[in-house]
């Protein structure tokens, strides 16, 4: 995102009182198969809910049918049809992919077609400087806040020696870098750095480095691969409250049938972005549109938060633009963040809508955080929840 | 119908080692074993210039062993051989056949998804087509595609294969494929040609037509080495004769002068070439003559000694 | 270093939460103070700076947070009379990044960085930890690997039969353990059966599924005459397919067996293993046991050779080419469907896509081996098992497969015919 | 004629009139519209030894190939004991009691001779050791090396292997593919010999041959196949001495007495 | 939906960069495997080397674009270096295994962190767009400074995207018909020998090894351009060089025929075009009110779309075992 405002045309006149009469076509390129194929419902959900929380406001703009594509992975290159379906189905914004590599391979496409490509889950630093025409966004926060609240949760615990076990890929690495550096700067040291690579399905070898330096303490920056991992080190007798999880791999295990059952996960901490509302309602929301829409439960909600929020900016930004052009949309997305600096805060859509159709300029807050985005289209600022698990294996957050 | 030998091959009696007066190819003290099995172990041999050569020798002798290794397909435990005055110990194969050492295979090697005109053309040497740069350009290799190809066919003529040029290798019947073996080895105009059974399996008929190609060629200058347990056509071509029997040279010599050596007649030929196997069967009437019933006699020794070997074996 | 007396004068209280005796701000600094690995309590910090001043103790764990007003920096000041006798604030011991201020060794300036808060943890004195040593690393690797390798070996074991016995590479393999894998969960964990029954369901299971295959795929391929590439595609096909039928019924999660996790508990020095792992391994040596006594016992393991040679002549010999192929293909997705399971429980979990991961290294195993060749595929399986595991003792754990690999195709330079491989003769 | 039972080598012949195989009209190929055997005929009586001969390419390992149910069969019929065996696959054969030696690939490389020797005898493991001591007792060499692969063998050496692997299961019609061929001149008279003295008790042969005067010296008929059609039939001694046969598939090398 | 615009959706992919690039790599492997019988199932190795070379020249020494292209390639020969003379004697289906290991090597290696500062690990590498885009001779923006589209129907282009695009079939036309070329002459027919019986042709004099080693090398060297054409337009990521983009290549190879000439730019184009053609067709369907599909969610849509991809492929090559262009007449002797 190399311009954040200035694209859009026209936009300064709009009168502020006119009624809009907006349809806004959106199209999902998330992983339904592949490796990651885990983080696509939750996702779905987020934007399957925000439409219907948009259409319901009425606020003279209302979402269209969204095109739900497959992001897939690097390996069966599902990614590769679904942006070209997109881009003929003429959509304004993209919501995608989950995983940097993919959004790399598909984002110069999207470019040159013009249309938004907005991720809730990409956190790799390459694509703050991309060549992207101010029309890549994400609201996944960067590592470098997370990473600090996980360095300083775990030396405040008052652990002196400890290991990371981490993915390979931006996600990881990054995530691993910030926690490294926060960590051994407040006094504590890494005895043994592990990293596996996405795809990856045994962690023996990890694991046993690990366990072999002795570590006070463990921070797991993984995604789904805890299901694999934290068992095993459970298995292997080390204590589940010296576990240490993060955005991609926090999950309420106890209501997670496919955690196994005798594995407790009682004390172990973990942080995540998250916005002032309690999840809970929210999570509660995503599961019914899920399961109204066909589905079944959801049983994981990483990045919801985050694809609800991108809908809603995005919605939020077509309003304030009066146009459902993606260079417009894109030129009004940092304004309607707060990046502008002068917004009034505002935490829902309809409330939003609602100061933008007067005139004034709204400043998203949503359940992934205050969302402020930067001129590159990065989040700046993000509020980082600390929970722990409790006996029944479901996490709180412990930081309010 | 029988054409003049070669003869005065040797320079001295038809023992075996003795030198030539114009050897193509000597071989010193080549070994090969195989685990506890020595299947090759000669000591000195010529084979000579400008004449056909027959190796013949009981089967396992390692003849075909013997032919791997002069030709740099398998190594030897120890031993040398030169050709036309080169060492070729230790030379990679298709080095040995450029120098115009060409062989070919008792289990016959057709390149089955090449048509047999394909088959052909690609044993023809020093192709101006078969480096990557020049293939490019049909330019340079076109003429001498064609000529390559007019000479193929008219080998395959001879053969009796014409008919089947355009066909995959892979068509073919088991003679026709050692035909085409043979077929293919001429091609390339080689200075010796290592035949490895080349008759086996091929029609009387046919034979007798082939066999003149290669005294033609032999008149032409070329020196052939063959391995062969048709004595017919052991006796009609060859100008020498080396026996082998349990890797060594057991005997050589003039054809009509070695297939009449005791040694070679009981360890290979038998003495009873001759014989009517029919009257020998009793499936037809006839004069049961002494050497019939001398070999009657052999196999029935042969098979009671057998038997009680294996049964001795079982206990 | 300069040693000062010893701490006097009465210690305060500690607070009941750590900055519970102050206002609380969104702002905090706070940390742990250890000596020798103790936490050392009562210890008086303060703060100062910005105009402002505040000061509080340790508490029984040496945790303490100090509350400031603002995102600025200040001066942290630890009492180092307050510590235990003799005890100083070493400088070699502060966190990195932080320095002592001039002409004191206790006061440091701290400065918060994105967020509201910044650790300062002092670990004094003479930590220690005691680390596995690197033998025992290697013992507890081997024995991992060990296990590992006994459950490639029971796939591998399958691939090398069928491509002995009709020369097919079938890359659908990988589907054939993750199959096994999924039945056992469907069984043992959605249907709630008990394992001891579910595995030999699942063996069934594996059978039947191999008879399935055969049955309806392979055999109407082989009555085409399709060759081997062609057939090798199909398989390719067929693990695409399969793959993505087990993630269009059990999705893009990890599920796990019952008993999966199941505490390492039987300790032989440096081994530790879980009554799982024993179960698997012994499982796995029963199998493959019976497996070597079949194929060297049997009429039909000679067949499966002879076959592999020549189809054709086995069945002039008056062999029934077709059914033994049939066994082997029930007896191959069989064994793969148990190293499913076996899988399953060692890595921990079940996935969709959990067999096509091993899939590189089974035919690894079955290549180091010599292709073809039941025995060295058991061979090659342990070996590709060890390494795997014990690799990254040395190299990087990102690239803990590059070892196995490299030591297959080294292995192959020396031999080119795998381990127990032989060479045809020529002419 | 001798009395075959006092001739030296001579078993008890067991002939009858019974037709055991007959090929009637037969038409089979490889390559669609192409076909190799064009409607073909022969009928080989209970305990009869027959021979092949003909130029190379002429079909006859074809024709032997369909009998034995690994070429497609494309018209007329073959029985075996009277009943069709058209369509029947090979294994079924062997359990009728017919052998068959291909000429080509005819022994299991990378087994043991003692294994390619069990595959002979597949459906009928239990009388093995029996039947390895007739084997043996005709190719002697084998018997010495139980345990070498056949793969490492020479080429006459196999071809010993492969008459072995046929004999051992005892059959009672036996098709033979030049069975001499890359065999030493006396080891070629012992295997004349033998398969006279198989079919001698009882075993009707049909045999095809290159070596065609040997053949022809000890079958009871022959065929000279041409083309794919029988072209000549008759005792072996009429076609041995048939002008025409001579001329254009015996030749006159080794008829000259040398 | 409808089915114009599925048909458009699908005839994108006849020209696709990924159609073109994947059908470079399967001319490659035509060479190799195809005429020369070299089981190489490495392909996705050399595409990696020929994109890495592309955009670590371009991205770290700041070489233009052409030079990058000549990196891969050379990387891809000296790969087939590496690669061949240790394992050409193996015999073929060894010589498989060994390449899938080396290919699984060469993506490990870029993606492991110990090179991050190259291939920046597991991120893969992009944004090296402009040198390549700098040399487009397509005029980008009209007179009235609106971006130009070129072409029509379901083919519509940047600039940017046709020069891609005709790049690559430029570099297709040349890889193709240098193989027609090669393998008309007795070069090809050394090389197909090699593949019946290479002890055969060693005893007719050919160098058997020298020549295995240049097919293994030039199908590498179209493998790399493969790999800079699907580079050229988008990123460079480790996880895309996995086996399963060999394996795809062959498929894609056997669906054209694998000894052809045409062969594996028609299997490509099949291929994508199947892709290309679920992918929008079965969320239609899944939308419908046709039983049983439309229970299906679009997730299971999308699952079911690579469940019918495998199924296709398996389909093609059981009932067109000889591709394509393939010649039947072969399959009645293949082993
Ligand atoms: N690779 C090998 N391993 C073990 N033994 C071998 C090998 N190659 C050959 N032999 C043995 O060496 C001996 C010689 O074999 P060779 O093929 O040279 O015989 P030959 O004289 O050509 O016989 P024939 O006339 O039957 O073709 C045989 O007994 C054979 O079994
Ligand atoms: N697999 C095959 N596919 C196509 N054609 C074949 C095949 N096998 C043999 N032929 C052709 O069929 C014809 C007869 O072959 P066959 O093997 O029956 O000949 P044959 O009489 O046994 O000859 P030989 O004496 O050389 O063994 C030949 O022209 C041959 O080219
Ligand atoms: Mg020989
Ligand atoms: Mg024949």
């Amino acid at each position: 995102g190399c311009s954040g405002g200035g694209t859009g045309g026209g936009d300064e006149t709009t009168p502020a009182t006119e009624e809009r009469d907006l349809t806004l076509k959106i199209g999902t390129i998330l992983p339904q198969t592949g490796t990651l194929a885990f983080l696509g419902p939750p996702e779905e959900a987020g934007v399957g809910l925000a439409a219907a929380d948009i259409n319901e406001a009425a606020k003279g703009i209302t979402i269209d049918d969204i095109v739900w594509g497959d992001s897939g992975d690097t390996d069966n290159k599902a990614y590769a049809t679904t942006i070209q379906k997109l881009i003929s189905e003429d959509v304004t914004a993209a919501i995608g992919a989950a995983s940097s590599g993919v959004t790399k391979l598909f984002l110069d496409d999207a470019v040159a077609a013009g249309i938004i490509t907005f991720s809730p889950a990409n956190t790799s630093l390459d694509f703050t400087n991309w060549d992207d025409n101010g029309l890549y966004w994400r609201t996944a926060p960067a590592d470098t806040l997370q990473g600090e609240v996980l360095g300083n949760v775990v030396a405040e615990d008052g652990h002196k020696n400890v290991a990371v076990l981490y993915q390979n890929d931006s996600y990881g690495t990054g995530l691993n870098e910030v926690f490294q550096e926060v960590f051994t700067g407040t006094g504590g040291e890494i005895v043994a750095e592990q990293s596996y690579n996405t795809g990856d399905t045994n962690f023996d070898a990890q694991i046993s480095a690990i366990l072999a330096s002795n570590p006070d303490a463990i921070a797991l920056i993984t995604f789904d691969e805890i299901y694999t991992i934290g068992p095993a080190l459970i298995a292997a007798g080390y204590p589940a409250e010296d576990l240490y999880l993060v955005d991609g791999n926090l999950k309420n295990f106890g209501s997670d049938e496919k955690w196994p059952a005798g594995v407790s996960m009682e004390g172990a901490k973990g942080t995540t972005p998250a916005g002032p509302a309690p999840d809970t309602e929210f999570q509660a929301r995503l599961n019914d549109w899920w399961v109204a829409d066909g589905n079944s439960e959801l049983t994981d909600y990483s990045y919801a938060n985050e694809a609800y929020d991108a809908v809603i900016l995005l919605a939020l930004a077509s309003l304030a633009a009066n146009s459902t052009d993606a260079a417009d949309v894109a030129g009004k997305l940092q304004e309607v963040s707060g990046g502008s600096g002068d917004g009034e805060k505002c935490d829902n859509f309809a409330d939003c809508a609602d100061i933008i159709l007067g005139g004034g300029t709204a400043d998203y807050d949503g359940y992934s955080g205050p969302i402020t985005f930067d001129e590159h289209g990065d989040p700046t600022e993000a509020t980082i929840g600390v929970f722990q698990y409790g006996a029944d294996n479901l996490y709180t957050r412990i930081d309010l | 119908m029988r054409r003049p030998k070669t003869g005065g091959l040797a320079k001295g009696d038809a023992v075996p080692g003795v030198a030539k007066n114009d050897p193509i190819l000597v071989i010193d003290n080549v070994t090969r074993r195989f685990g506890g099995l020595t299947a090759v172990d000669v000591e000195h041999l010529e084979i000579p210039r400008h004449a056909i050569t027959a190796l013949i020798g009981p089967n396992g002798a390692g003849k075909t062993t013997l032919f791997n290794l002069l030709c740099g397909f398998d190594k030897p435990n120890s031993g040398t051989w030169s050709f036309d005055g080169k060492n070729l110990s230790g030379i990679p194969s298709f080095k040995v056949a450029r120098m115009g050492q060409v062989r070919t295979f008792q289990l016959t090697k057709a390149l089955s998804l090449l048509t047999v005109l394909e088959n052909m053309k690609l044993g023809a040497t020093a192709q101006k087509g078969e480096s990557l740069w020049a293939s490019i350009v049909p330019a340079i290799w076109r003429k001498q595609d064609n000529d390559i190809e007019a000479k193929a066919m008219e080998l395959l003529t001879r053969f009796k294969l014409d008919a089947k040029s355009d066909d995959y290798a892979a068509s073919l019947s088991g003679g026709q494929r050692k035909l085409l073996e043979m077929a293919r080895a001429l091609m390339s105009d080689p200075t010796l040609v290592m035949l490895d059974e080349p008759m086996a399996g091929v029609n009387p008929a046919l034979t007798e037509s082939l066999l003149d190609h290669i005294l033609d060629l032999k008149d032409l200058g070329m020196t052939v080495l063959f391995v062969e347990h048709d004595m017919h056509m052991v006796r009609h071509i060859a100008d020498w004769v080396v026996v082998m029997a349990e890797g060594k040279v057991v005997a050589e010599g003039p054809p009509d002068t070695v297939m009449q050596d005791p040694a070679v007649v009981d360890a290979y030929l038998g003495s009873h070439q001759d014989v009517d196997l029919g009257v020998v069967t009793g499936r037809v009437a006839g004069e049961l003559d002494a050497s019939a019933e001398e070999l009657l006699e052999e196999i029935k020794e042969a098979e009671e000694a057998s038997i009680a070997e294996a049964e001795e074996e079982n206990k | 270093m300069v040693f000062l007396s010893a701490p006097t004068g009465a210690r305060a209280d500690a607070p009941d939460t750590p900055g519970g005796d102050q206002e609380q701000t969104d702002f905090y600094f706070g940390g742990v103070i250890t000596y020798d690995d103790q936490p050392v309590e009562g210890v008086t910090m303060s703060i100062e700076g910005n105009g402002f001043e505040a000061e509080t103790v340790t508490d029984a764990e040496g945790k303490w947070r100090l509350y400031v007003p603002e995102k600025e920096e200040y001066v942290l000041t630890v009492d180092e009379d307050t510590l235990p006798d003799g005890v100083i604030v070493d400088p070699e011991q502060l966190p990195e990044g932080i320095q002592p201020k001039q002409g004191t060794t206790a006061s440091f300036d701290v400065a918060f960085g994105l967020t509201g808060s910044k650790i300062v943890n002092l670990f004094l004195g003479e930590g220690e930890r005691i680390t596995t040593s690197f033998w025992d690393q290697l013992i507890e690797r081997l024995m991992n690997g060990i296990n590992f390798g006994l459950l490639l070996a029971l796939a591998a074991v399958g691939v090398s039969l069928i491509f002995g016995t009709t020369g097919l590479s079938n890359f659908a393999h990988g589907e054939m353990l993750t199959y096994g894998a999924v039945m056992a969960l469907i069984f043992g964990v959605w249907l709630k059966v008990p394992m001891y029954i579910t595995i030999p369901i699942v063996i069934l299971l594996g059978a039947a599924l191999g008879w399935a295959l055969d049955a309806g795929l392979w055999k109407p391929l082989r009555r085409r005459g399709l060759g081997l590439v062609q057939l090798m595609i199909v398989s390719i096909g067929l693990s695409l397919a399969g793959r993505y039928v087990f993630q269009f019924f059990i999705g893009g999660g990890t599920y796990q067996l019952p008993g999966a996790g199941a505490p390492r508990d039987i300790v032989f020095g440096p081994i530790k293993l879980s009554w799982i792992d024993v179960a698997s391994m012994a499982i796995s040596i029963v199998l493959l046991v019976a497996v070597a006594y079949w194929l060297l016992r049997t009429r039909i393991g000679k067949a499966t050779r002879a076959i592999s040679d020549n189809p054709g002549l086995a069945a002039a010999s008056g062999i029934n080419v077709d059914r033994v192929i049939r066994i082997v293909w029930i007896l191959a997705a069989a064994l793969a469907a148990i190293a499913g399971v076996l899988w399953a429980y060692f890595r921990p979990g079940v996935k969709w896509d959990m067999g096509v991961q091993v899939l590189l290294l089974i035919f690894a195993a079955v290549t180091l081996g010599g292709l073809g060749t039941a025995f060295g595929a058991l061979i090659g399986a342990l070996i590709v098992g060890i390494l795997v595991e014990i690799s990254t003792l040395w190299i990087p754990p990102d690239m803990k497969y590059v070892g196995a690999l490299a030591v297959l195709i080294l292995i192959l330079l020396v031999r080119p015919q795998g381990i127990l491989g032989r060479k045809e003769r020529l002419g | 004629m001798t009395d075959p039972s006092t001739a030296p080598g001579a078993g008890a012949a067991v002939k009858s009139d019974e037709v055991v195989v007959e090929v009637k009209d037969l038409t089979a190929g490889y390559l669609p519209g192409i076909n190799i055997i064009n409607s073909a005929n022969l009928i080989a009586r209970k305990g009869e030894l027959i021979g092949i001969i003909g130029p190379n390419g002429a079909g006859k390992s074809t024709l032997l190939k369909s009998i034995f149910g690994m070429v497609k069969v494309r018209g007329g019929d073959i029985t075996v004991d009277g009943e069709s065996v058209v369509g029947l696959k090979s294994d079924k054969l062997v359990q009728r009691g017919v052998g068959f030696v291909p000429q080509t690939n005819n022994v299991f490389p990378s087994l043991s001779i003692e294994e390619n020797l069990q595959m002979g005898l597949y459906q009928r493991p239990k009388v093995y050791a029996e039947r390895l001591e007739f084997v043996t007792g005709i190719f002697a060499e084998l018997g010495k090396r139980l345990k070498q692969r056949a793969g490492s063998l020479s080429g006459g050496e196999r071809q010993m292997v492969a008459m072995s692997r046929a004999l051992m299961m005892d059959p009672s019609v036996l098709l033979l593919d030049e069975p001499s061929a890359g065999l030493s001149p006396v080891r070629q008279d012992d295997a004349f010999i033998r398969v006279s003295d198989i079919n001698k008790a009882g075993v009707t042969t049909i045999m095809v041959e290159q070596n065609a005067r040997r053949c022809l010296q000890i079958c009871d008929r022959g065929y000279v196949l041409d083309q794919g059609r029988d072209a000549y039939e008759g005792t072996g001694r009429e076609l041995l001495s048939d002008p025409k046969v001579i001329g254009l598939y015996l030749g006159s090398l080794g008829a000259d007495g040398v | 939906m409808d089915w114009g615009q599925i048909f458009n959706n699908t005839a994108y992919w006849f020209f696709s960069p990924e159609t073109i690039a994947y059908a470079l790599a399967a001319t490659g492997l035509a060479v190799q495997f195809g005429f020369g019988g070299l089981l190489n199932f490495g392909m996705a190795g050399f595409m990696a080397l020929g994109a890495y070379g592309y955009a670590i020249s371009i991205l770290s020494f700041g070489w233009p674009w052409w030079v990058g292209i000549l990196v891969g390639c050379v990387a891809a020969v000296i790969f087939a270096l590496i690669l061949g003379i240790p394992t050409l004697r193996l015999r073929a289906d060894y010589l498989a295994i060994v390449t899938i290991a080396a290919a699984e090597i060469v993506r490990l290696l870029l993606t492991t962190q110990l090179f991050d500062e190259w291939t920046n690990s597991a991120d893969g590498l992009g944004g090296y767009h402009a040198g390549f885009r700098g040399a487009n001779p397509f005029p980008k923006t009209g007179a009235d400074g609106e971006p130009i589209i070129y072409g029509f129907g379901p083919w519509q282009w940047t600039a940017d995207q046709l020069w891609v695009r005709v790049f690559g079939i430029i570099l297709l036309a040349i890889a193709v018909y240098l193989v027609w070329a090669i393998m008309r002459s007795p070069w090809g027919r050394v090389l197909k020998g090699i593949r019946e019986d290479e002890d055969a042709v060693r005893s007719l004099g050919k160098n058997v090894f020298s020549y295995k080693m240049q097919a293994l090398m030039i199908g590498g060297v179209f493998g790399a351009l493969g790999g800079v054409v699907f580079a050229l337009p988008s990123a460079v990521i480790p996880a895309t060089y996995t086996t399963s983009l060999t394996f795809f290549i062959w498929t894609i190879l056997l669906l054209g025929g694998a000894a052809t000439v045409f062969g594996p730019v028609v299997g490509s184009v099949i291929f994508w075009v199947i892709m290309g053609f679920l992918d929008n067709v079965l969320p239609v369907l899944a939308q419908s009110d046709i039983p049983i599909i439309s229970l299906l969610s679009s997730q299971q849509a999308a699952t079911l779309r690579f469940i019918l991809v495998g199924v296709a492929l398996m389909l093609i090559v059981i009932f067109r075992p000889q591709g394509i262009f393939g010649n039947k007449r072969e399959l009645t002797f293949v082993k």
